[in-house]
């Protein structure tokens, strides 16, 4: 490789200091897990990020728009109680395997209409992401209990759980699905127009009026898609357990934003790329799987991987903030 | 202090020994529902890791779910990874585990649940269950109820937390058991106490300003029972109100000598952890297990207490 | 200008009103193609609503916008583009992170199928733009790293992706240097060939007799009266605006200066300044004139212990001092009035009693509580000495006009009793009348013995209210004079880096 | 039309007044037992735990910042005090308790105040941190208090002064003290001028990193406060008691308006704000409604009491955005 070559990829990492963290603990772990450097493992790993990596994309977006989403875990559980639950309506009693089609595509409506919800509020009250998703990370919980009366539905069609087992030539289907997710909405992020809007939406939104672009339904647009991936992450995630459980979700838009926010995402908004979400999420993947595979306790697992966000976080200020000029403010 | 280090260097010599005379040892992996929740999980885990180390041809891989399906499912994948030789789950969930019990199965990985069971579709997927059965615990605690009140009166009932499998049958069996037994006592209201002393203790404030009478309370566990009957004793209303439980706890077994808590149901987590081991072990040896194998939990009541051990936990 | 020709832009009897104000009374006003018609007015006048109307961001309540002779509705910024008017906003509004290609087309990205975004036609085009405007950056560049006055480029670049009838310039040399002004100046210049009309907003008089032909003005959000620019002087102007005439003379006393208060030896801060050395005696202000960009900011703020000097000596009355922090600072006697008045000078949801005490909110108290009528007696005394105009001391400080805002911002350390007074950038974005009056106060404060440092960009704000002027060039003083010996000329010399013989 | 009255009605401008009042006539109509004094004090006292926590993140909310950390806090000042009750008394566990506590406030406020890192961040780093060290420190064993009767620990959390409960008695006179403190004194000044402009507060000579940093104090202070009444009601404690605590705790501090962006808000109206969503949960109680109606409820007005505020401060219902 040649001088220049390696001076690129070092100043690559040095923008994405996340994935100098991977490759670090991939190294590690490498060394001194016993299982940890296997083939069907790397498998695993994608499959298990996938749940809390798909919603992290659209996070991503929500988070570049200055914006944030805390009800994606509640409607991860409500979309994935439909998906199960739509395929015993009597309505598709006939249709055989094909009734998981009718379930799959109601749970993404779903999906996407609380994302509707939430973003028609954002806009039209103009209260702050925060608080109006809060509330409904609350609300739509409680949709959830009512819908499913407090107990879990199972899908008595095992052809709906082994969907998830498929395997797409060397990968596993949910793998497959997790890497076509993160390169569409890559692609979105960075080549279409709607995507370039969300940066700057996020960066200077009375820029974004001045120049005309329709901020409030650009808005409602990101809270769809988030929305939709969140019920696409429960619909894959009801696969794998072939039900939905009412408790289903809790705590995940805690770790979905530490996994944005280690790729490099602001939380101020205007700022962050999917590349990044990837690194982020793959570091949280791999370090649960690699503690699992050592046998960390679960107590110390608890603190190490907060105090790693912290020291993400430290490091990143270090390095990568703009110079305030010296200013001691 | 100085007996336990004893005990410690003791089972530590043991194992030294043991394990250079051990040809091969079995590795079994363990993947339990949430630990730290409460003592009776915590209880069982360390009673578990005892009951391995005491073994020498064991080798245990103990992990913990915090509660979260998606983790105990991505667990079951790295212990299926791992190659273990056997699998023991505590579920989060009874339904959601099914499939990730199914793929255990089909790589040749048998799989013992300990303490809840796993839904009815899982149950050809699985080498053995062990546990306590909780629809009994539930039966049990209905059948002292009715006792205590003479098959007359008002009780409320406060569950686990909402969604999880023991809350839900512990609930079925009492709630079926008492409307059976005892047609003469009515429940005015259940709302759950999420496992937690001061919520339940919360729940039976409200219960109490909300209803004048109330002459017994359910209780999911003793950890909430205990609640409520501070919130009762707060309130001064606990005289002659009855308090049963489940899974005798120390604080509920301290009440019951007061005389102040009426009865619970007595589970050993260590029984419990043991017999899960055991059961691993039995069918890794080939033997023929059956699939259910509740271990007892008798009732403890105030008359019988001096019969059992104060709980450790 | 024939009466015959047909008005670029003519807006008729245009009102529009807010709750509670009538922000715009039957304004008319026009342009013709080829024509700089200058808008002009204090702050509150009016003007930003008229140009908000003008690029499709308000809605008129009543009266005619006239394009070309045919009457429009604009109920966007894009539909008023694709009009051809188009407003050039005074503060920069880009967004940082992106390309300054994907900054001048916001809004209106080239398209390919599924939404992508056409890069090739964008850049393209955006170089051609740049091109025209004689900038030396790529349009790929992220607008983050340009400068301030490539940012400002940028931003005029928008203005020519279409084919503007009207251009409307709203302060764009705010934030310019002189040579960049020129490279301005020529763009205007060019477009007012091609037959655009412009509008041309600004509070700098000397800008608006160069450029433009025309001068309208408002007051109180009503039509005042339009002026050929040819036959008419600033005093006409300034009457037309604040309905009096302004006094610019320096009528005071000779100025007595007293002991030397603040004497800066050698000070260096690597980049930014280097060997800076100066003195302020009481009664005196010294003014501190260069560019944007020349480490006069920054000697300020070391000075209030923002900053630390690598080396170099600071002597408050005499005695060497070691200034950590802008607490260090305060109790030394020194006081800055900051250069943003929004960001650094106010918590603007504050209120304005609130703002004032800010700074010595330890000292009013009695027993552990603040001092209510402690601190009322201070806002009391500096509201009636700077004549600062709010219903209540309650009312939040970012509801007031910039002017009454800085006047807040000058109370506020006033009513420490500093031994030294820094003012940066007095009046930056203030209207004419205010800004003459705080001149005024300036030259009062020093009467009155107080040692002032006034760091401006505007020339006739240091020749009219310093005795002493130091010249400062990339971090360097070059050159001081004193008010009776300077001249226009050797002061632009002096801060261009022009070197001259020294002063004796 | 949606235009709200400049300066109009100032009822409009206390969205969360009008929704509590509301609110109390439709519950005391709904069920005749929800304004007896026996329920009203059961309310309070309830209230107590949540409120205590909820004047700390008030003062931190205002500074401009969060904190998501009090959940695992609390869990581990309770399971400290109550572990370390039986073992050195409660005349000693109390002081350690509190000076632990505080320790973990500072490092939340060395992280958020002088490293200037991301306080949404950082707090949820901690929180996670915070509950591992709970377990780590317990082994997971629930803690008890051995003899429950006698103890002068009892006090706090069961005792009573002329009849009103002492976790009312201590959240109404921190409450008092707290809006005292930020409406009267200097350092509260100094809190709302940081919160409301950091930059402007440093040019005007205010410490920043310090009053950051006591504001976590003081977050982590209150914390400990609600810790001995919510170990001193139980008697004993879990090691995820204070789990999704810390939600609740910043629901009740939006509701009572407080603005996240800093600079605004107010201790009294966190009062309401905690009060009310104490009440919706007894009040859907005792009307015999499941428990999960409380959280539909609880997402409808937590909007509409926001969106009333935000909508009185712009002078109009919607928003102008397009």
């Amino acid at each position: 490789m040649s001088r220049l070559n390696d001076i690129s990829v070092l100043r690559w990492l040095m923008r994405n200091p996340i994935w100098g963290f991977v490759l670090l603990i991939f190294v590690f772990f490498s060394l001194s897990a016993d299982n940890f450097f296997d083939y069907r493992n790397f498998q695993n790993i994608l499959v298990q990020t996938s749940t809390i990596g798909i919603i992290a994309l659209g996070m991503t977006l929500v988070m570049i728009n200055g914006n944030i989403d805390l009800s994606v875990g509640a409607t991860l559980a409500l979309a994935a109680a439909f998906a199960v639950d739509v395929q015993s309506w009597a309505a598709f009693a006939t249709w055989g395997n094909w009734q998981i089609l009718p379930a799959v595509c109601i749970a993404l409506l779903v999906g996407i209409l609380m994302g509707a919800i939430n973003g028609f509020i954002v806009w039209k009250t103009g209260v702050d992401a925060f608080i109006v998703t809060l509330g409904a990370m609350l609300g739509i919980r409680g949709l959830v209990f009512v819908y499913t009366g407090e107990s879990s539905f199972f899908a008595t069609n095992f052809a709906y759980s082994d969907f998830s087992a498929l395997s797409l030539g060397p990968l596993p289907v949910l793998a497959v699905i997790f890497l076509l997710c993160v390169m569409v909405v890559h692609w979105l992020l960075s080549r279409t127009v709607h995507g370039r809007n969300t940066y700057a939406v996020g960066g200077n939104r009375e820029a974004a009026v001045n120049a005309g672009i329709r901020v409030g339904p650009h808005m409602i647009l990101n809270f769809m898609i988030i929305g939709f991936l969140a019920a696409l992450s429960g619909v894959l995630l009801s696969t794998q357990m072939g039900a939905a459980t009412p408790n289903l979700g809790r705590d995940y838009e805690l770790w979905v934003i530490t996994a944005v926010v280690l790729g490099g995402t602001k939380l101020t908004g205007g700022k962050g790329d999917i590349i990044g979400t990837f690194g982020g999420v793959l570091a949280i993947g791999i370090m649960r799987n690699g503690m699992n595979l050592m046998q960390v306790p679960a107590f110390y697992v608890l603190v190490i991987i907060g105090a790693i966000l912290i020291a993400v976080l430290f490091l990143d200020k270090r390095f990568n903030t703009s110079n305030d000029g010296g200013l001691r403010l | 202090m100085t007996k336990t280090m004893k005990i410690l260097l003791a089972s530590c010599a043991t194992i030294a020994l043991a394990s250079a005379a051990a040809a091969d040892t079995v590795r079994i992996g363990i993947t339990q529902n949430n630990v730290g929740i409460d003592s009776y999980q915590t209880t069982y885990e360390r009673a578990f890791i005892e009951a391995a180390e005491a073994n020498p041809d064991v080798e245990v891989i103990v992990l913990d779910a915090g509660g979260d399906v998606a983790r105990q499912i991505s667990q079951m994948q790295d212990l299926i990874q791992q190659r273990v030789d056997a699998i023991i789950i505590w579920p989060t969930d009874g339904q959601a585990l099914v499939p990730a019990v199914r793929n255990a199965h089909r790589e040749g990985i048998p799989v013992v649940v300990t303490n809840s069971n796993i839904a009815d579709a899982g149950m050809d997927f699985i080498a053995a269950f062990s546990g306590p059965n909780n629809i009994q615990q539930g039966i049990y605690s209905a059948e002292m109820m009715c006792d205590a009140l003479g098959g007359e009166g008002q009780i409320v009932q406060i569950t686990g937390m909402p969604g999880y499998t023991t809350a839900i049958e512990r609930q079925k069996g009492f709630d079926d058991r008492l409307a059976e037994l005892c047609p003469g006592v009515t429940q005015l209201d259940i709302q759950p106490g999420d496992w937690n002393r001061e919520r339940a203790q919360r729940t039976m404030e409200t219960f109490l300003t909300r209803f004048d009478q109330i002459d017994g309370v359910y209780a999911g566990d003793d950890n909430m029972g205990v609640g409520a009957l501070n919130a009762a004793i707060a309130a001064g209303r606990a005289e002659g109100m009855v308090f049963i439980g489940a899974t005798n706890f120390a604080v509920g077994y301290d009440a019951m000598a007061r005389g102040e808590y009426w009865g619970s149901v007595y589970q050993s987590p260590v029984d419990d952890a043991r017999a899960a081991l055991q059961t691993a072990l039995d069918v890794l040896a080939g033997e023929d297990v059956p699939k259910l194998n509740y271990f007892d939990t008798p009732k403890i009541t105030q008359e019988n207490m001096d019969q059992f051990d104060r709980p450790v936990f | 200008m024939s009466s015959t020709q047909e008005a670029a832009l003519r807006l008729q009897g245009i009102v529009k009103t807010f709750p509670g104000v009538r922000a715009l009374d039957g304004v008319d006003f026009e342009v013709m193609p080829g024509e700089v018609h200058a808008l002009l007015g204090e702050n509150g006048a009016g003007k930003s609503t008229l140009m908000k109307v003008l690029a499709g961001m308000y809605q008129p309540d009543e009266g005619q916008i006239i394009i070309a002779g045919q009457p429009v509705r604009m109920t966007t910024p894009i539909e008023a583009k694709a009009q051809g008017v188009v407003l050039i906003h005074q503060e920069l509004s880009l967004v940082p992170e992106m390309s300054a290609a994907e900054n001048i087309y916001l809004g209106e990205l080239p398209v390919k199928s599924f939404g992508r975004v056409d890069w090739k036609t964008l850049e393209e085009r955006s170089n051609a733009i740049l091109k025209r405007l004689k900038c030396s950056f790529r349009a790929e560049m992220t607008v983050a790293r340009l400068s301030i006055a490539n940012q400002q480029m940028v931003e005029i670049a928008r203005a020519l992706t279409v084919e503007a009838r009207v251009v409307i310039f709203d302060e764009p040399t705010a934030s310019l240097t002189d040579a960049e002004k020129v490279v301005l100046f020529d763009i205007i210049n060019d477009l007012k060939a091609r037959g655009v009309g412009i509008i041309y907003i600004s509070h700098r008089m000397d800008e608006i007799f160069t450029l433009s032909d025309r001068i309208t003005v408002l007051r109180d959000g009503a039509y005042r009266g339009t002026l050929i620019t040819a036959d008419t002087t600033e005093d006409d102007v300034t009457r037309l605006m604040i309905g009096r005439s302004l006094d610019l003379s320096r009528d005071e006393e000779p100025p007595s200066f007293g002991k030397t208060m603040l004497e800066v030896r050698n000070l260096t801060c690597p980049g930014l300044f280097e060997d800076v050395s100066f003195t302020v005696r009481t009664g005196e202000v010294v003014g501190f004139y260069g560019l944007v960009g020349a480490g006069r900011t920054e000697i300020a703020e070391t000075l209030f212990g923002l900053r630390k000097a690598a080396s170099g000596e600071i002597l408050v009355d005499g005695e060497a001092v070691d200034i950590v922090s802008p607490r260090a600072a305060i109790a030394m006697g020194i006081s800055l009035v900051p250069e943003n008045r929004k960001e650094q000078g106010l918590v603007l949801q504050m209120n304005c009693r609130d703002n004032m005490t800010l700074p010595q909110i330890q000292d009013l108290t009695a027993g552990p509580f603040v001092s209510h009528g402690a601190e009322l007696a201070i806002f009391d005394q500096y509201r009636d000495r700077l004549a600062i105009k709010t219903p209540s001391w309650r009312q939040s400080a970012g509801v007031l006009s910039g002017g009454n805002q800085q006047k807040i911002v000058i109370g506020k350390w006033l009513s420490m009793q500093p031994r030294v007074l820094i003012v940066d950038e007095p009046t930056r974005g203030i209207d004419v009348g205010s800004k003459s009056e705080i001149h005024q106060l300036l030259r009062e404060l020093a009467a009155q013995g107080y040692a002032v440092i006034v760091i401006s960009s505007e020339m006739p704000e240091v020749l009219r209210v310093s005795d002493r002027i130091v010249a400062m060039y990339h971090g360097r003083i070059m050159r001081e004079f004193e008010i009776a010996d300077v001249t226009e000329d050797t002061l632009v010399q002096a801060i261009s880096g022009i070197k001259s013989e020294k002063t004796p | 039309m949606t235009r709200l009255k400049a300066g109009g009605p100032a009822i409009a401008k206390q969205g969360i007044l009008v929704a509590f009042i509301v609110f109390m006539i439709v519950f005391s109509l709904m069920s005749d037992r929800f304004l007896s004094a026996d329920n009203m004090m059961s309310v309070f006292r309830q209230s107590a735990i949540i409120g205590v926590m909820a004047l700390g993140v008030t003062i931190v909310v205002i500074g401009g910042n969060l904190d998501l950390s009090v959940g695992s806090m609390l869990s581990f000042a309770t399971v400290l005090v109550v572990d370390l009750h039986d073992k050195i008394g409660p005349e000693l566990a109390i002081p350690v308790m509190v000076l632990a506590t505080l320790c973990l406030g500072a490092v939340n406020g060395f992280l958020i105040g002088v490293l200037r890192l991301n306080s949404l961040i950082v707090t949820l780093g901690m929180l996670s941190v915070i509950q591992g060290l709970v377990l780590i420190y317990s082994g997971g064993q629930n803690v008890d208090i051995a003899d429950q009767r006698g103890t002068w620990f009892a006090i706090f959390g069961r005792g009573a002064v002329f009849g009103i409960a002492t976790p009312i008695i201590i959240f109404g006179a921190l409450a008092l003290l707290f809006h005292v403190i930020m409406s009267m004194t200097a350092f509260g000044r100094r809190v709302y001028a940081v919160g409301g402009n950091p930059t402007a507060s440093v040019f005007s000579g205010i410490p920043r990193s310090q009053v950051v940093f006591t504001t976590y104090l003081i977050s982590a202070l209150c914390v400990a406060i609600a810790a001995i009444i919510l170990g001193s009601r139980v008697m004993g404690s879990q090691n995820t008691v204070g789990q999704g605590y810390e939600l609740q705790v910043l629901a009740a501090v939006i509701l009572g308006g407080t603005s996240l962006l800093g600079g605004a808000g107010s201790i009294l109206k966190t009062v309401l704000g905690v009060l009310m969503l104490a009440f919706i949960q007894n009040g859907l109680i005792l009307m015999g409604q499941p428990y999960y109606t409380q959280w539909l409820v609880t997402w409808v007005v937590i909007i509409v009491a926001v969106w009333l505020d935000v909508a009185a401060k712009r002078g109009r219902l919607f928003s102008p955005i397009a």
